[in-house]
């Protein structure tokens, strides 16, 4: 009979556990690439038209690392509730929500205001791309879960103060499923909006602050600034820009760069979009 | 001819050699294609009759100088089952009676053209638009009943929720029809459908049948 | 001067309408003086402070008759009239009324008013004037197109929203008033009918000195050819609707509600040629036109920030000041703002302090 | 909703018309109330004005707009990071940071300069670091006809709540010492309902609100419970006054501390619109409803410091401006124009009638004649068809703004140096 008044030490031999504090964060990649993108259309049956995007994990070995995974879905264009009053055009209306596991910090399920936050980012982004006109008394809701937010979640000392960078990915990232999924949805655009990150990164005291295009959070030292824009290629023009961090200076030329370089990650996510699109209609084109 | 794909943003041509058509808009005067599709250019000569594409048909009345040029047009047709077209002034639609009223009729608009609906868009069938004549003497419940099955037309954008239907022409009205038994019905005449098993006959705004 | 910061002040003291003496008083008793106003606290105010708030006994003498703004307690005293809103005190030969400080448009039978489409509905728009209410406007109280007097049609009734639609402005006349006080407007004169070319302005909500004021001519053509800047001479029209929304645009000859019509222009329908009551296509308006339009638009908000009436009057006087004030100062770069100091003193200017 | 969610009805004519003023070139944009381009509204202003509040503003515009901002500071424990001291690649990166910090609280405290420096110097090898957390700071908008959650309401938040700690300068202004921090509340209320876009106003008024908050003075020492001064007359300002500083950076030695004393200002976020090639400053609500594109940009001065500023990429030429303005953020604002109703061409035009003007050289007779059929030419309700731009016909703005413009935006905001009001109101 097994002594019960007294916890009983392990029968056999064990060793201690030892928690090895983990490489120091490793750049995966140049500062003039942008991860890869996996985009597909059509993903949501349901709905008039779906993106899943997802992007490629730095070093997928790491427990801890997570990449970004987005799920956009298109609802209408559909008629206009009764009481809602004449519009000439579509109504837009983007919702951004975390899935309540998406983060370190678990969210929930109602929206927070960074979730409205990039709503509000997402929508401007969105309306300067749709031709509003052409569907006139009705609305069209583009709803973007967050599977999977843009975070390390490696070991608790890597864990900076959450300044909020990541939002920053995952509204470009939330601008290129959107994009993607409205074009499936037959719903008219004057192009293919995609967004785009690049970052002002400092990584130590002793080497000069270089600028990254879509930057990996964990990977750098700290981020001065960083500038996410929502790009339309063949117009060349921005539909949303979002800015923010510390210029030493107010340096026209660092933020003309920093612009820059957002502008060539947005036409790196255009290609990808391009593609996807492509294949879709290769693709309906092979059943019908 | 070669089916050639189009994505929003890309480039069709220039706006003096070719006239918008839908999926299509004006930058800078140039073309560029607003949806994912195929191009189609059409000759201003024939006309494109069926489902989305009545559209064109629009354009096609506008000035002379624009009317001889062919129309360019993206379609979504063929490349996937949903799609979405607006109901337009001048469309034939397939629509099912949701609920009658005095005044009007209410339904649900299911068909435009050749284009099955992913979404309800509603619709008004008011008394003076369901038959063109005697249009002083129609009662709206001697002409549909909640689930018939009517074939219309939109005569106006209407009001801030509905579109406006009428039925004023011979192949237009009730196409499909259920008595107050249940059973399925046949016309015959152009007020009347009749249900084959009771025998009782029930009024209708009856669409002459093809 | 990126951004000016003034000290803070008090309000301008309300100018009292007698004063200002737009209704025309003669005839009328002095308030203050001869007639014997019984105010139980015996007046121990001045002149320039009397402003009367809801529940003040005006007067308690049988001579007088109550107006609007003022009621009586049935009953015994039935003499006793007292104010019912804050304002300050009008007389028109015997009738009281008190004139509320800020009010919303109420919609008198003849009013000319810009009105703003809110709502399309079947057989009617529903027009924003500015009032409590939304004012209406039957399909049947327009001019349709065609060229000729005609009766309406369900075409017509289809095609509502083409001759207005939400957010579209007009000029109209009340023509008829609801016993809630909502209005029903018509377009039936070649005076009427949509507004193009021009800027909108609202000055609603004043009430006491400043605001529109309901005049002989609410609508008029200014001639900005004064201006040495300007070539040609071009005109401006300016409307002042009585509920306090304004719209200066340029000047077409033959169209307009400041357009001279003689006899009723219902009549004149077909003698419209060259008309274009519901285009919403602007001409094309010179640089010097723009410019004078946003001056008299910079006089009336000087008027309304200081507390003076708009009128015909004061509009073309400020005009005539601002041109002046602009040419003296020809070196610095903005002429045409008048807010602020520069407004203070073209209202000063205007009425000669 | 959009964030400009204020629906403003304007006519197609309207619109037209003032695009059309607002694009001039030639003599420069004309407004409708006939400001510059670059000409802000005039305001009154006053701060001090809630005696309860450790500082607060109000800001009135001459259309009745009106602000009030309260800032209520508290003291608050600061929950200590079991790996701070793990963290060692941070500690270096954020040694400089802590000098200036440290020193800026001393100097809040009234010392004389020069002791405090020489503290500093020995704080500063053993001594913990000065580091500020977004969370030290809530700042709640309140503007009247929306609800709190709302998203334009929401937006304008994190607008300001960004301008604040862009640059992680503010926070460390809250730091008391390794255990305790300054907890402050921003509240922001918009009193009149919103008439034009209440961003300028909000923004002007938080700044001027922030420049006149004072934190108790700090008797304690080091890391002891705080103990503050009760006397509210001995209170520092959270940003110190510029003749205080003036002298301090007089009597200092070091030049780097001289670069750390002019008084920095807390940010502030202008409003400029595009149109056609036009910049506008401060634009009202009719204005913004034509605009081509709309971006709020957020400044701040701060303290000018070569010596300890991060070092800056090697292509770019270290120029140091007299006034050492910083851009914080930008974020393009959705313009309210895209959801303006389109006006309709005389062209096509069924209701239109009569003879057309000079301002339709397109169109053809053959319109002319078929438009006064009444509406032969083209149903009046079918969908508005895609034609060229005709002059004196409003429509709504499609796509974004061209990047040259952007940053042309953004550079005249810098250029102005229009973060520079200067509070007169008497407190």
């Amino acid at each position: 009979m097994a002594d019960r008044r007294r916890i009983n030490g392990p029968v056999g031999a064990t060793t201690p556990p030892i928690f090895d504090k983990p490489a120091g964060p490793v750049a995966t990649k140049t500062s003039d690439a942008i991860r890869k993108i996996f985009l597909k259309t059509g993903i949501t049956p349901s709905a008039s038209g779906s993106a899943y995007l997802e992007l490629e994990n730095p070093n997928p070995q790491r427990p801890g690392n997570t990449s970004l995974k987005l799920s956009c879905t298109v609802h209408g264009p559909r008629s206009l509730p009764r009481s809602a009053p004449f519009s000439p055009h579509i109504i837009l209306t983007t919702h951004v929500k975390y899935a309540p596991f998406a983060t370190r910090q678990r969210r929930g399920y109602l929206r927070d205001s960074s979730e409205r936050d990039l709503g509000v980012h997402l929508e401007t982004a969105l309306r300067g791309a749709i031709i509003a006109d052409r569907w006139p008394k009705s609305g069209v809701d583009i709803i973007v879960t967050v599977v999977e937010g843009d975070q390390d979640r490696d070991s608790p000392e890597s864990q900076k103060d959450d300044e909020g960078w990541d939002m920053m990915n995952v509204l470009s990232g939330c601008i290129t499923v959107a994009s993607a999924a409205i074009a499936d949805a037959g719903i008219d655009c004057v192009d293919t909006v995609a967004g785009g990150v690049a970052a002002l990164v400092c990584e130590d005291d002793k080497t000069a602050p270089t600028i990254v295009m879509d930057p990996i959070v964990a990977e750098h030292g700290s981020i001065l600034a960083a500038c996410c824009v929502a790009y339309l290629p063949t117009r060349d023009e921005i539909t949303n820009m979002w800015f923010k961090g510390r210029l030493p200076g107010a340096d026209m030329m660092v933020y003309d760069k920093l612009m820059e370089k957002s502008l060539v990650a947005c036409r790196c996510a255009n290609r990808v979009i391009v593609q996807e699109l492509n294949e879709t209609v290769k693709k309906g084109q092979g059943i019908s | 001819m070669a089916q050639t794909i189009a994505i929003p943003g890309q480039l069709l041509g220039p706006s003096s050699k070719y006239v918008a058509g839908p999926g299509t808009h004006i930058h800078e005067a140039n073309l560029y294609s607003s949806v994912l599709g195929t191009v189609t250019i059409a000759q201003p000569e024939k006309k494109i009759a069926p489902g989305p594409a009545k559209r064109l048909t629009k354009i096609a009345g506008l000035p002379s100088s624009s009317a001889q040029l062919p129309t360019i047009s993206v379609s979504r047709t063929g490349i996937t089952e949903k799609r979405e077209v607006l109901p337009e002034v001048g469309n034939v639609v397939l629509c099912r009676v949701t609920r009658i009223q005095p005044r009007q009729a209410t339904v649900a608009i299911l068909v435009v053209g050749d284009t099955v609906l992913e979404a309800e868009w509603q619709g008004v069938i008011r008394p003076q638009d369901v038959r063109a004549t005697e249009k002083d003497k129609v009662k709206i419940y001697e002409s549909f009943r909640p689930g018939d099955i009517v074939r219309a037309q939109v005569i106006s954008l209407g009001d801030q929720a509905s579109y406006y239907l009428a039925t004023a022409s011979n192949d237009l009205g009730v196409i499909m029809a259920t008595s107050e038994a249940g059973n399925v019905m046949y016309p015959v005449s152009w007020k009347e459908y009749r249900d084959p098993e009771t025998g009782i006959n029930e009024n209708r705004k009856v669409a002459k049948p093809f | 001067m990126p951004i000016t910061i003034l000290q803070p002040s008090l309000a301008p003291p309300p100018k009292l309408r007698n004063v200002d003496s737009d209704s025309d008083s003669e005839g009328g008793a002095d308030l203050e003086g001869d007639v014997a106003m019984g105010r139980p606290a015996k007046r121990a105010r001045t002149q320039d402070s009397s402003i009367m708030t809801p529940g003040e006994i005006i007067t308690d003498d049988p001579q007088w008759m109550r107006g609007h703004g003022t009621y009586i307690i049935p009953g015994a005293s039935s003499n006793t009239i007292l104010s019912s809103v804050a304002g300050t005190l009008a007389k028109t030969n015997k009738l009281l009324s008190v004139r509320p400080l800020r009010a919303r448009y109420t919609p008198e039978i003849g009013d000319l008013v810009v009105g703003r489409i809110v709502e399309v509905q079947a057989k009617r728009w529903r027009v924003d004037v500015g009032g409590t209410l939304l004012a209406q406007l039957p399909l049947s109280a327009i001019n349709l197109p065609g060229g000729i007097q005609r009766r309406r049609t369900e075409t017509d009734e289809l095609q509502i929203r083409t001759f207005f639609s939400e957010g579209e402005l007009l000029v109209a006349e009340v023509q008829q008033l609801y016993n809630d006080g909502a209005a029903v407007l018509h377009t039936r004169s070649l005076k009427y009918g949509k507004l193009r070319n021009g800027v909108f302005m609202s000055v609603t909500g004043t009430g006491g000195g400043g605001g529109v004021v309901r005049a002989r001519r609410q609508a008029f053509t200014l001639d900005i050819s004064g201006t040495d800047e300007v070539s040609g001479s071009e005109k401006i029209d300016v409307l002042l609707g009585v509920n306090g929304y304004i719209w200066i645009s340029k000047h077409i000859e033959g169209e307009g509600a400041a357009a001279e019509t003689s006899g009723p222009g219902i009549t004149r329908i077909e003698e419209s040629v060259g008309l274009n009551v519901y285009s919403s296509q602007n001409d094309i308006i010179p640089v010097d036109t723009m410019r004078e339009i946003a001056r008299v638009r910079g006089v009336i908000t000087a008027l309304v920030e200081n507390g003076l009436r708009v009128d015909e009057e004061m509009v073309i006087k400020g005009y005539a000041e601002a041109v002046e004030m602009a040419k003296e100062e020809r070196d610095s770069a903005d002429t045409l703002w008048l807010g602020g100091e520069r407004g203070k003193r073209l209202a000063n200017a205007l009425v000669g302090r | 909703m959009s964030s400009t969610s204020q629906h403003l009805l304007l006519s197609p004519a309207e619109l037209a018309y003032l695009h059309g003023s607002l694009s001039l070139i030639t003599p420069g944009p004309i407004r409708p109330d006939g400001r510059s381009p670059t000409q802000f509204r005039p305001l009154t202003a006053e701060t001090g004005i809630l005696p309860g509040t450790n500082g607060s503003a109000r800001i009135c515009f001459a259309d009745g707009t009106e602000a009030v901002v309260g800032v209520k500071a508290e003291v608050e424990k600061t929950p200590l990071s079991p790996y701070e001291f793990v963290a060692s690649t941070e500690g270096r990166k954020d040694h400089t940071q802590k000098k200036s910090g440290s020193r800026k609280s001393k100097k809040a405290t009234g010392d004389e300069e020069d002791i405090s420096m020489d503290v500093d110097e020995e704080a500063a090898g053993a001594n913990d670091k000065i580091r500020g957390s977004p969370d030290w700071v809530e700042l709640s908008v309140e503007i009247p006809g929306l609800r709190d959650d709302d998203s334009g309401t929401v937006f304008l938040t994190s607008m300001l709540t960004e301008a604040l700690l862009a640059d992680g300068e503010f926070v460390k202004k809250l730091w008391i010492n390794r255990r305790f921090h300054w907890k402050l509340y921003l509240d922001i209320i918009l009193i009149s309902p919103p008439l034009s876009y209440p961003l300028p106003l909000l923004s002007l008024t938080t700044h001027l609100a922030l420049l006149a908050t004072r934190l108790p003075r700090l008797k304690s020492e080091a890391d002891e419970d705080p103990m503050f001064d009760d006397d509210w007359a001995a209170a520092t300002f959270l940003y110190p006054r510029q003749d205080t500083s003036a002298k301090a950076s007089n009597k200092s030695s070091k030049p780097s501390s001289a670069a750390a004393a002019p008084a920095s200002r807390p940010p502030i976020t202008l409003l400029v619109m595009a149109v056609g090639d036009n910049i506008i400053f401060d634009p009202s609500k009719e204005e913004l409803a034509v605009a081509d594109s709309a971006v709020a940009v957020s400044v701040a001065e701060g303290p000018a410091s070569e010596s300890e500023s991060e070092p800056e990429p090697e292509s770019i030429p270290a120029t140091t401006t007299k006034r050492n303005l910083q851009l914080l953020s930008v974020r393009t604002i959705d313009p309210p124009s895209r959801l303006t109703p389109p006006g309709v061409p005389n062209s096509v035009n069924a209701a239109a009638w009569g003879t057309m003007t000079a301002a339709t050289p397109t169109t053809t007779t053959a319109a002319t004649a078929s438009a006064t059929e009444g509406g032969a030419a083209k149903h009046p309700d079918a969908r508005v068809t895609e034609t060229e731009d005709v002059v004196g016909v409003w429509k709504a703005p499609r796509g974004g703004a061209k990047f040259g413009m952007l940053g042309a935006m953004v550079a005249k905001v810098l250029e102005r140096e229009a973060a520079s009001p200067r509070s007169q109101g008497a407190g």
